[in-house]
């Protein structure tokens, strides 16, 4: 057992105990730090795959930004904790299976002797010189440069639709709105309730 | 070189009958009563005195038979269905005796319907019937024959109803309607087999034919060689008794008798009903060559003839027993034509046209002047008021029961002779049947006499009060029909049955022919007359005259008595041996009854409620159900798509280890 | 294709005036009546040509239109008649009249697209029987249904929407697995035309199923039994014309398919199988005949007995293979197939004709129920005189041309056993019966009641109406001649094609 | 040595959590959102492997792609929630079912 | 291939990037003129990109652009015409819709824009990076959205949802393409369709069986339809209709890309899974629709159910499948946009009309509405003379033409059952009457180009052949 081998076991171990950390944790504040390890983790055993830049980007972008995002949401959003889990483990027996089917699957093809991917060579270090970020910009702006140009306009959509949807003019108005008032049903004002009943004795 | 007749001519004889039906029918409203009235007597006349003379030019002219087709009706398959004339002497005869009698109904009309608002109506529907009676009788081939065959029927059920508000009258049409559909049911497909045995429906082809089927045999039905014949002539049979109103299906020929009086003489005494004998005897070449077909017409026939004899007895409706008395004479036909003598058969349809149309009149002209009163119990001594109806109804009477020298006599003794000589299976019985029948016959007939004419009058005393004799336009026919009744057996028994008058026409296989047998002893019509007085028949007829004179003039009460005596037969006698109660208690019901099951059951509850709506219901409670999967629930949609792609891994990766 | 040709008029006209009608709208309804009685008229007239230049004595089609219409689908606008569908369109375009009058002053409610939906409907059902092209004629086939659902759902009565939903819904499951079969044939000759399909030979097991699947279809809208029970209810809630329309077209275009697809494209099927139609045909007349007996609705009853007598079409059809193995000659099949056809006719008119009768009495007394009539002929003689005529001809007595079809079925049928001519004959009884018993509740007797005694005699456009058809009734029965010497040569030529085998060799 | 089997194995994993997680978390749509990411990421964990056994770089690229708009989506997604909370004041799943049926 | 041709080829979608930033910048400066500015900027940007599009960049046969990421054919230059021809059309009838709710926010257009350029992404993307990435921006675009509305409670509900599930079915496409691209070694479709040729490998199948789960979800087939009804229901009308018509020819595209040209060397696997799920959307979605109460949601499962079919004919796995499967798609997207234009402009400021219920009397209070919805019904249930009966017909015959005679004689007999709900709303319309409901007001303009929508789909019916043909043309090209 080599070194990165042994490195792999640790995070590979890490990382599925933080996933669980992810499911199982009570409060989505701990969720989300676990993500975080998962993230990390997650860089260091792309960096074993000789990832440099995407495991740099990772915790950049990820670790960095994306969930930080995540923790000012729930922390923004005023959640009851107290029911978070409540009914989880109903269906834990379900989710187990789950999970264990769409593991045997896979992980069994993997394992198979028909799994596919018999023609791979075998992986071979890259030269110490070769700069990951350097050949990954070569390809990304010569042969991929019209995914780029899509993303740049997905990222646009980001922008636009969070603005759109989260942008409010002014809270706190007290204002009349017709169309609500129009729109409303008598179910939602009115509550039948039936009631039985009462007799005197 | 024998001259031929006239195809205008002949088509004229039907013809007019029907242009004049077609006027007064659609037109009567326009032209009037009097215009209707002559215009339809005027064709029938003219149909009658160009019968005539196709008889005379058959007879005296020795025109050779007319056989040809005037109008190509359909063509299918090769076989050609036609309008034709098939003129010989059986048809020449029928012609003369159809029209003879229809001009005197029309005649009699004019003064039965004076009052009548449907007097135009009346007029059309008796002379379409005598249209179609006439296209019966002259077609030469079976497809006509059964298109007059429903016709005269249909026309029949319109008159019967003619008086559509009375409830009776409307039951009593549709009755007569469907039993003689059932008729017609054994009818046609008589003609289908017909029509598969000899691949023809054309008289002269099938005749020709008739001998090869008698080898032949019908597949799913019976292996013997010779049941197709037997097939044929049985369903065809089964026609003869619907329109001949033979046992079992006579039921509806006593509830006719709610048409006005008129129709009861023309189509319900003298010509419709007996087109059953008619087509027996123009079918003679193929029941003759099925001696079980004919076993079962002379049973039929003999069981008819003494059964519905009795019925008369009992009843006191002065149509209704000249209706069971009609019956009874048809039954004696058709024992005749059981007894392979068509020829005697004719003749007795013929005089027995003649004085049963005239004894209806007779009937009617008293009903008429009692104002549409028919029970004879109310009736009595008429014959001072009404003498020429009192005679000529005695004539009738007279001929009915066979008195000698009056026509009935020769008609019916001939028909007693042959039956009793027939060899045919069931003969014992049917001569016995015929035996007693004579009795019974002048008791009923005697009976309504002496009930109607004789003894006390007892009319009630509005109707004394307005008691008025019928005028000449209905006397007339009275005398008319009178003479005939009188002489015409006398006449013509000598030619009709031993001059060879029906050759040709007529087939008997010499075997069976017991009319060679009476010719062989044969004298003459009157030394026939003479020998009755040495014979059982006449004083049986007799007797039954003495008896309903003791009944009815000399000792009424008696009758009570016998009736108490014999109270489970009386019972019997008064529900007519139960055929309408079976029809309306039992068949109909049933008929009735499956329809409601098959409706109900069939229809709604299994077809529609269960599969048809119930399928339509398992889908829309299938999309109650399944509409539940989408909970709403976030988790639920995700769990569902993550055991289709469970699913379709597994599918797939299972299969794959099976390489 | 040089111009429009006649049957491109007969089918386009009416349409294109169903439109204009609809154009018109219902704010100028006598507007949309006259354009609606003068297009139904000009088809009519368009007929004639049609009639009069007709050749009979052969089988092959005639006024052939074709044009290209879907090459991506090898489906041609292909139009031709012969003597099997010719009958059947001039029949359409005659019964079509006498709907619109019917509607004339009764429709008050949407009268421009009631008007609009037959004709429209009119023009379609005639391109079902012109159509050579099988994709053609399943366009029309289906389009159909569309005014149908709409008139019946629309104009009818207190269940309509059941009653029409049933009926489409039927029709349409019906129809789709004959849409299958027609394209399982075309994917196996690599066209639509009926003639090549015709030609194709198929395999045993093959033709099974497309017999079975031509056969729902057909058997919906025939209807046979079991699959009979939505034209009693659809014919109760119809308007008196939908009921016209629905009983003198849409159940003829039934025994029309089986006629020009099931027997010829599955010859060998339909031998194997004939015995499935035969049985299922004489239940129809005989079940459906008690059944008829007992209803107390007037319709319904008329319904029932167009399911009774549409069993004679089907008997007649499939008659052949019985008799050409019973005889081993074709003899006798050809009358039946005659008999078949000149049934659909027959009762084409006189199917609609007492519908009409009941539409007449519906519009005064608006109850169809038979307990609520009675001595009808006291009030209206003129009506009940049509309507004894009609129930005479419904029940098939000679003169009238309900008799022609009949007698030639049962005729035919013993040729193929004797049984089934037995139970074939019981309609004679049973039909007098149904139909004269309703005579004897609704026309005859005593007047019933007070509303009665307040009927109206008929209008003149009424009497027009009923005389007009009383005419063709009986002028049918007297001279058939001409019908089915235009029947003859086609009726002929497909009774010698079914009996040939179009298994292919080993 | 890390061999592919190694790699896929944990990816198929990290997938079936993040599956299981979806399915099992009943109250927070956060979570959800969350678990979106662990799902992604066994993907990227795979398209990695695959890349490096393959020797070329188009796995990599890939990655970086799914990076961006995994960032790209957790701002709509998140964006989703917040509008989701402040008409509901809940982003409870068990309360998001007025649409059903 | 000169530079210029480059360019040109790929012209749709630099127009349709332009002007989402040209209508993000005016709508930013327009002020108050942005309530009619905006859409009709937007309108006109769409009629450039037809008029540029057709002149410029239509192709005759197929061209790889962008290092062959990107594809040129006949078959995407018609799709991308249909595209700006349908979301005109969809624009042209949300309009008024979006006013009377306040959601005439220049961002709308935007996303309206970016979504359609997903869709020509789709159209044109040649490699699984560019269908991921296609696929994601059409989503994103959407989610957003569904839950523009912020305002109603139920909207943001339905882009909760269609966000979550979303993501699942993009993360599980992901893997797929990884397992993919790990055993093929290739982004490239058409390296990809040679490199499956292998045979079926374990890894291989969970690859295919994992995008084939993605793209049914894109379709909304069973079960990965739960998205379907829902968002549907929720999402405002126009952009209901949006994902109903402009987002299904982007489902088409993503079909005939990834699965039948990147795929087609593996049909067998995915042919058959395509064709479960397609069998299950027909039930599924025809049986569930009848117990529908809302027309928005009743036309969510005759989605499903007409997915079914376009599924049936992709299934087949033959050029005929697919090109049976482009007519139907063409054929249900012409009858959609009238369907929801219909309930668009029948719908007031705090009324939706979009309850079967609310079309009741139609027929009496407005006959020409009533009668081009009853087009468009029993179009889209597939009675003949209009279009979707050439649509069925094709899917049916392509079934045949492959053998699949039990699942061509299923399709046709479970959409029976579906002509029910369909035949439901003539009802409503016809036979019943109208009530209290008042005769609706409506603009001519609307009404006409509604007629046009509604003949367009009798004529396609009476005269197929254009629309059949040109299907082959396309599909035989590509």
């Amino acid at each position: 057992m080599t070194l990165p081998l042994i490195l792999f076991y640790c995070f590979a171990a890490i990382l599925v105990c933080a996933a669980l950390g992810v499911i199982v944790s009570r409060n989505p504040v701990y969720s989300a730090l676990s993500l975080v390890l998962c993230f990390a983790t997650s860089a260091a055993i792309w960096l074993l795959l000789e990832a440099e830049f995407l495991a740099l980007v990772l915790v950049l972008v990820y670790v960095g930004a994306v969930m930080v995002l995540f923790l000012f949401v729930v922390m923004m959003l005023d959640i009851n904790l107290e029911q978070l889990r409540a009914g989880f483990t109903r269906y834990l027996w379900l989710g187990v299976i789950i999970a264990a089917v769409v593991v045997f699957e896979i992980v069994g093809a993997v394992l198979g002797h028909r799994f596919g991917a018999e023609v791979l060579r075998p992986a071979i270090p890259v030269a110490a010189n070769a700069s990951n970020t350097t050949e990954l910009g070569a390809l990304l702006y010569s042969r991929y440069v019209y995914p780029f140009e899509i993303a740049a306009m997905l990222l646009l959509v980001a922008i636009v639709a969070a603005i759109a949807l989260t942008h409010r003019h002014r809270q706190g108005l007290k204002v009349q709105d017709i169309t609500r008032q129009v729109a409303v049903r008598a179910s939602d004002r009115v509550r039948l309730v039936k009631m039985e009943a009462t007799r005197r004795k | 070189m024998n001259p031929t007749l006239n195809p205008t001519l002949l088509a004229a004889i039907p013809l007019a009958p029907l242009a004049a039906a077609m006027l007064a029918g659609l037109a009567g409203k326009t032209i009037g009563r009097a215009a209707s009235a002559a215009a339809t007597i005027t064709a029938v006349a003219l149909a009658c005195v160009l019968s005539c003379v196709v008889l005379w030019q058959q007879t005296a002219g020795h025109a050779a038979t007319y056989n040809a087709t005037v109008y190509t009706w359909l063509v299918t398959d090769g076989v050609r269905m036609q309008v034709g004339f098939l003129v010989d002497h059986l048809t020449a005869l029928m012609m003369v005796v159809v029209t003879f009698v229809s001009l005197c109904v029309h005649v009699y009309t004019i003064g039965y319907m004076h009052d009548d608002p449907g007097y135009q109506r009346f007029f059309a529907y008796i002379s379409l019937f005598t249209f179609s009676m006439l296209m019966l009788v002259m077609s030469n081939n079976f497809m006509q024959l059964f298109f007059g065959w429903e016709a005269v029927g249909v026309v029949s059920y319109l008159l019967i109803g003619f008086w559509y508000t009375r409830p009776s009258a409307i039951f009593a049409n549709l009755k007569a309607f469907l039993v003689n559909r059932v008729g017609d049911f054994g009818f046609l497909l008589g003609i289908a087999a017909v029509l598969y045995y000899t691949g023809s429906l054309d008289y002269q082809t099938v005749f020709a034919a008739a001998p090869a089927i008698v080898a032949k045999s019908v597949p799913f039905v019976s292996a013997q060689p010779g049941s197709a014949i037997t097939l044929i002539c049985v369903c065809l049979f089964i026609g003869a008794m619907g329109k001949s109103a033979q046992m079992p299906l006579h039921v509806w020929l006593p509830d006719s008798m709610e048409g006005p009086t008129p129709i009861s003489a023309l189509i319900h005494a003298a010509t419709m009903v007996t087109a059953g004998i008619f087509m027996v005897a123009r079918m003679s070449p193929l029941f003759e060559l099925s001696q079980t077909a004919l076993s079962l017409v002379l049973i039929i026939g003999a069981t008819t003839a003494l059964f519905m004899g009795l019925l008369g007895i009992i009843n006191n409706d002065i149509k209704r027993v000249i209706a069971y008395s009609t019956l009874s004479q048809l039954g004696y036909m058709t024992a005749g034509l059981g007894a392979s003598a068509y020829s005697v058969a004719i003749f007795h349809l013929m005089t027995h046209a003649f004085f049963k149309a005239l004894l209806f009149l007779a009937a009617g002209a008293v009903i008429i002047a009692m104002h549409h009163e028919q029970d004879m119990r109310k009736m009595g001594g008429l014959r001072r008021r009404m003498p020429v109806t009192y005679w000529t109804a005695m004539i009738g009477s007279l001929a009915l029961i066979g008195t000698p020298f009056f026509s009935g006599f020769f008609s019916k003794d001939a028909l007693l002779d042959v039956i009793h000589h027939s060899q045919h299976w069931g003969a014992g019985y049917a001569y016995a049947c015929v035996l007693i029948g004579l009795f019974v016959t002048a008791l009923y007939t005697f009976r309504m006499m002496f009930l109607t004419f004789h003894g006390e009058e007892r009319l009630d005393h509005h109707t004394a009060e307005h008691f008025h004799d019928v005028g000449w336009d209905m006397k007339g026919p009275l005398v008319a029909l009178a003479i005939p009744s009188l002489l015409i057996g006398w006449l013509t028994m000598d030619p009709l049955l031993f001059g060879g008058f029906f050759n040709g026409a007529i087939r008997v296989l010499p075997a069976q022919d017991m009319v060679a047998e009476m010719a062989r002893t044969w004298t003459g019509a009157t030394s026939f007359a003479f020998d009755a007085f040495r014979s059982l028949p006449m004083y049986i007829a007799a007797a039954g005259v003495a008896t309903a004179w003791v009944f009815v003039l000399w000792r009424p009460q008696w009758g009570d008595a016998v009736r108490q005596r014999f109270a489970a037969v009386n019972v019997i006698l008064d529900n007519k041996f139960y055929f309408d109660w079976i029809n309306e208690n039992i068949l109909a019901p049933l008929a009735r009854g499956v329809g409601y099951l098959l409706w109900r059951a069939g229809d709604q509850v299994i077809i529609d409620t269960t599969a048809v709506n119930g399928s339509a219901q398992t889908i829309g409670w299938l999309a109650g159900v399944t509409r539940r999967i989408q909970s709403g629930f976030l988790y639920s949609y995700a769990f569902w798509m993550i055991i289709g792609l469970a699913a379709l891994l597994g599918w797939f990766l299972s299969g794959l280890s099976g390489l | 294709m040089q111009g429009i040709g006649l049957l491109s008029i007969v089918v386009w006209l009416p349409i294109a005036g169903g439109i204009v009608t609809l154009a018109i709208g219902d704010r100028h309804a006598a507007a949309a009546r006259w354009a609606a009685l003068i297009t139904s008229l000009a088809t009519l007239a368009f007929c004639v040509p049609l009639y009069i230049g007709f050749r009979n004595g052969t089988a092959a089609f005639q006024f052939v239109e074709r044009a290209s219409w879907i090459p991506a689908l090898h489906a041609e606008y292909w139009l031709g008649v012969d003597g099997i569908s010719l009958p059947l369109i001039l029949l359409t375009a005659f019964v079509t009249v006498p709907v619109i009058i019917a509607g004339w002053s009764v429709i008050e409610r949407r009268v421009s697209q009631y008007f609009a939906a037959f004709l429209i409907m009119e023009g379609l059902m005639i391109g079902v029987f012109a159509a050579l092209d099988a994709l053609l004629f399943y366009f029309f086939w289906e389009a159909m249904l569309i005014p149908m659902f709409v008139i019946i759902g629309v104009w009818g009565g207190p269940r309509r929407v059941y009653a029409t939903l049933k009926f489409f819904l039927y029709t349409f499951l019906g129809s789709v697995l004959m849409l299958v079969a027609l394209i399982y044939l075309y994917e196996k000759s690599g066209s639509y035309a009926i003639a090549v399909m015709q030609q194709l030979p198929l395999p045993l097991n093959e033709q099974r199923w497309i017999f079975l699947a031509f056969l729902l279809a057909f058997a919906v809208k025939v209807p046979m039994w079991p699959v009979h029970t939505w034209l009693p209810d659809a014919h109760v809630e119809a308007p008196t014309g939908g009921s016209v329309i629905l009983a003198a077209i849409m159940l003829k275009m039934g025994g029309y398919g089986l006629l020009r697809f099931s027997l010829p494209i599955t010859p060998d099927a339909s031998r194997q199988l004939d015995w499935l139609i035969l049985v299922l045909s004489l239940i129809a007349i005989i079940y459906i005949a008690f059944v008829a007996l007992v209803q107390t609705d007037m319709k319904k009853l008329i319904a029932y007995s167009s399911i009774a007598h549409m069993g004679f079409v089907t008997l007649g059809a499939f008659l052949v293979f019985l008799i050409f193995s019973a005889t081993g000659s074709l003899t006798g099949a050809v009358s039946g197939m005659d008999g078949a056809q000149f049934q659909m006719i027959s009762h084409g008119l006189v199917s609609g004709a007492l519908f009409l009768c009941i539409g007449v009495m519906y519009d005064r007394l608006h109850t169809r129920e038979i307990g609520a009539y009675g001595g009808v002929i006291n009030v209206m003689p003129k009506f009940a005189g049509f309507m004894v005529l009609f129930a005479l001809a419904n029940s098939g007595v000679p003169g009238t041309s309900g008799f022609v079809g009949e007698f030639l079925v049962i005729l035919s049928s013993f040729k193929a056993s004797f049984w089934y001519a037995v139970l074939a004959a019981t309609i004679l009884i049973m039909g007098a019966a149904y139909n004269l018993w309703l005579i004897k509740r609704v026309i005859f007797g005593p007047v019933a009641n007070e509303k009665v005694a307040q009927m109206q005699g008929l209008n003149a456009r009424e009497f027009l109406v009923l005389g007009v058809l009383a005419v063709s009734v009986v002028l049918l029965g007297v001279w058939p001649a001409p019908l089915l010497n235009m029947m003859e040569a086609s009726v002929q030529h497909l009774v010698h094609q079914v009996v040939i085998s179009k298994i292919p060799g080993p | 040595m890390i061999t592919l089997a190694h790699i896929l194995t944990l990816s198929a994993v990290l997938f079936s959590l993040s599956v299981a997680g979806i399915f099992l978390n009943r109250k927070n749509v956060l979570l959800l959102l969350m678990c979106i990411e662990l799902l992604l990421l066994a993907a990227n964990f795979n398209f990695i492997a695959f890349s490096r056994y393959l020797h070329q770089l188009d796995g990599q690229i890939f990655v970086f792609f799914v990076l961006t708009v995994a960032a790209a989506e957790a701002a709509i997604g998140l964006a989703i929630v917040v509008v989701l909370f402040r008409d509901r004041r809940t982003i409870d799943v068990d309360e998001l079912n007025r649409l059903e049926g | 291939m000169n530079a210029t041709s480059t360019w040109l080829a790929a012209l749709p979608e630099i127009i349709l990037a332009a002007s989402a930033c040209l209508v993000l910048l005016v709508d930013a400066y327009a002020g108050t003129a942005r309530r009619t500015l905006t859409p009709t900027l937007t309108m006109v940007t769409l009629l450039v990109g037809v008029a540029l599009t057709s002149q410029f960049a239509l192709v005759s046969h197929r061209e790889l652009l962008f290092a062959g990421l990107y594809v040129a054919d006949p078959l995407a230059s018609f799709l991308k015409l249909a595209g700006f021809a349908t979301m005109a059309t969809v624009i042209f009838y949300s309009q008024d819709y979006l006013d009377g709710r306040g959601l005439h926010g220049g961002e709308y257009y935007v996303l309206c824009l970016t979504a359609l350029l997903g869709v020509f992404v789709l159209i044109s993307a040649n490699s699984l990076l560019t269908v991921y990435l296609g696929i994601e921006l059409l989503s994103l675009s959407l989610y957003a959205m569904v839950a523009f509305d912020r305002d109603s409670g139920i909207a943001a509900e339905a882009a909760i949802k269609y966000f979550v599930l979303g993501a699942i079915a993009s993360g599980v496409l992901l893997y797929g393409m990884s397992m993919l691209y790990g055993l093929t070694g290739t982004l490239d479709l058409d390296v990809l369709a040679h490199a499956v040729r292998h045979g079926a490998d374990a890894g291989l199948i969970i690859g295919v069986a994992l995008v084939v789960v993605a793209v049914a979800f894109k379709f909304g087939a069973v079960p990965f339809h739960m998205w379907v009804p829902d968002v549907y229901h929720g999402a405002p009308t126009s952009v209901t209709l949006y994902i109903a018509t402009v987002s299904t020819l982007g489902s088409f595209a993503l079909f005939a890309r990834l699965l039948a040209h990147g795929l087609a060397g593996l049909p067998v696997i995915w042919t058959q899974m395509v064709m479960a799920v397609a069998v299950l959307s027909l039930l599924i979605g025809n049986i569930v629709a009848i117990a529908q109460t809302n027309l928005k949601r009743m036309l969510a499962y005759s989605a499903i159910a007409n997915a079914g079919f376009v599924l049936l004919g992709f299934a087949n796995g033959t050029a005929a499948g697919y090109q049976a499967a482009l007519n139907f798609t063409i054929a249900y997207v012409l009858t959609t946009l009238g369907a929801f234009g219909m309930i668009l402009m029948l719908a007031r400021a705090g009324y939706e009309h979009d309850e079967i219920a609310d079309f009741k009397g139609l027929a009496t209070r407005d006959p020409l509405l009533a009668l081009l919805m009853l087009v468009l019904m029993f179009s889209t249930a597939g009675v003949p003379p209009f279009v979707g009966f050439w649509a069925k017909l094709w899917i049916i015959q392509a079934l045949l033409g492959g053998a699949h005679v039990w699942v061509a004689t299923y399709a046709v007999v479970i959409s029976v059952v579906g002509a029910y709900y369909y035949l439901r709303v003539v009802w409503y319309m016809y036979f019943e009457g109208p009530g209290e409901r008042p005769r609706p007001e409506t603009r001519a303009r609307m009404r006409f180009i509604l007629a046009l929508n509604a003949a367009a789909v009798l004529l396609l019916g009476l005269l197929p052949n254009g629309l059949l043909s040109l299907c082959g043309r396309l599909i035989g090209a590509g």
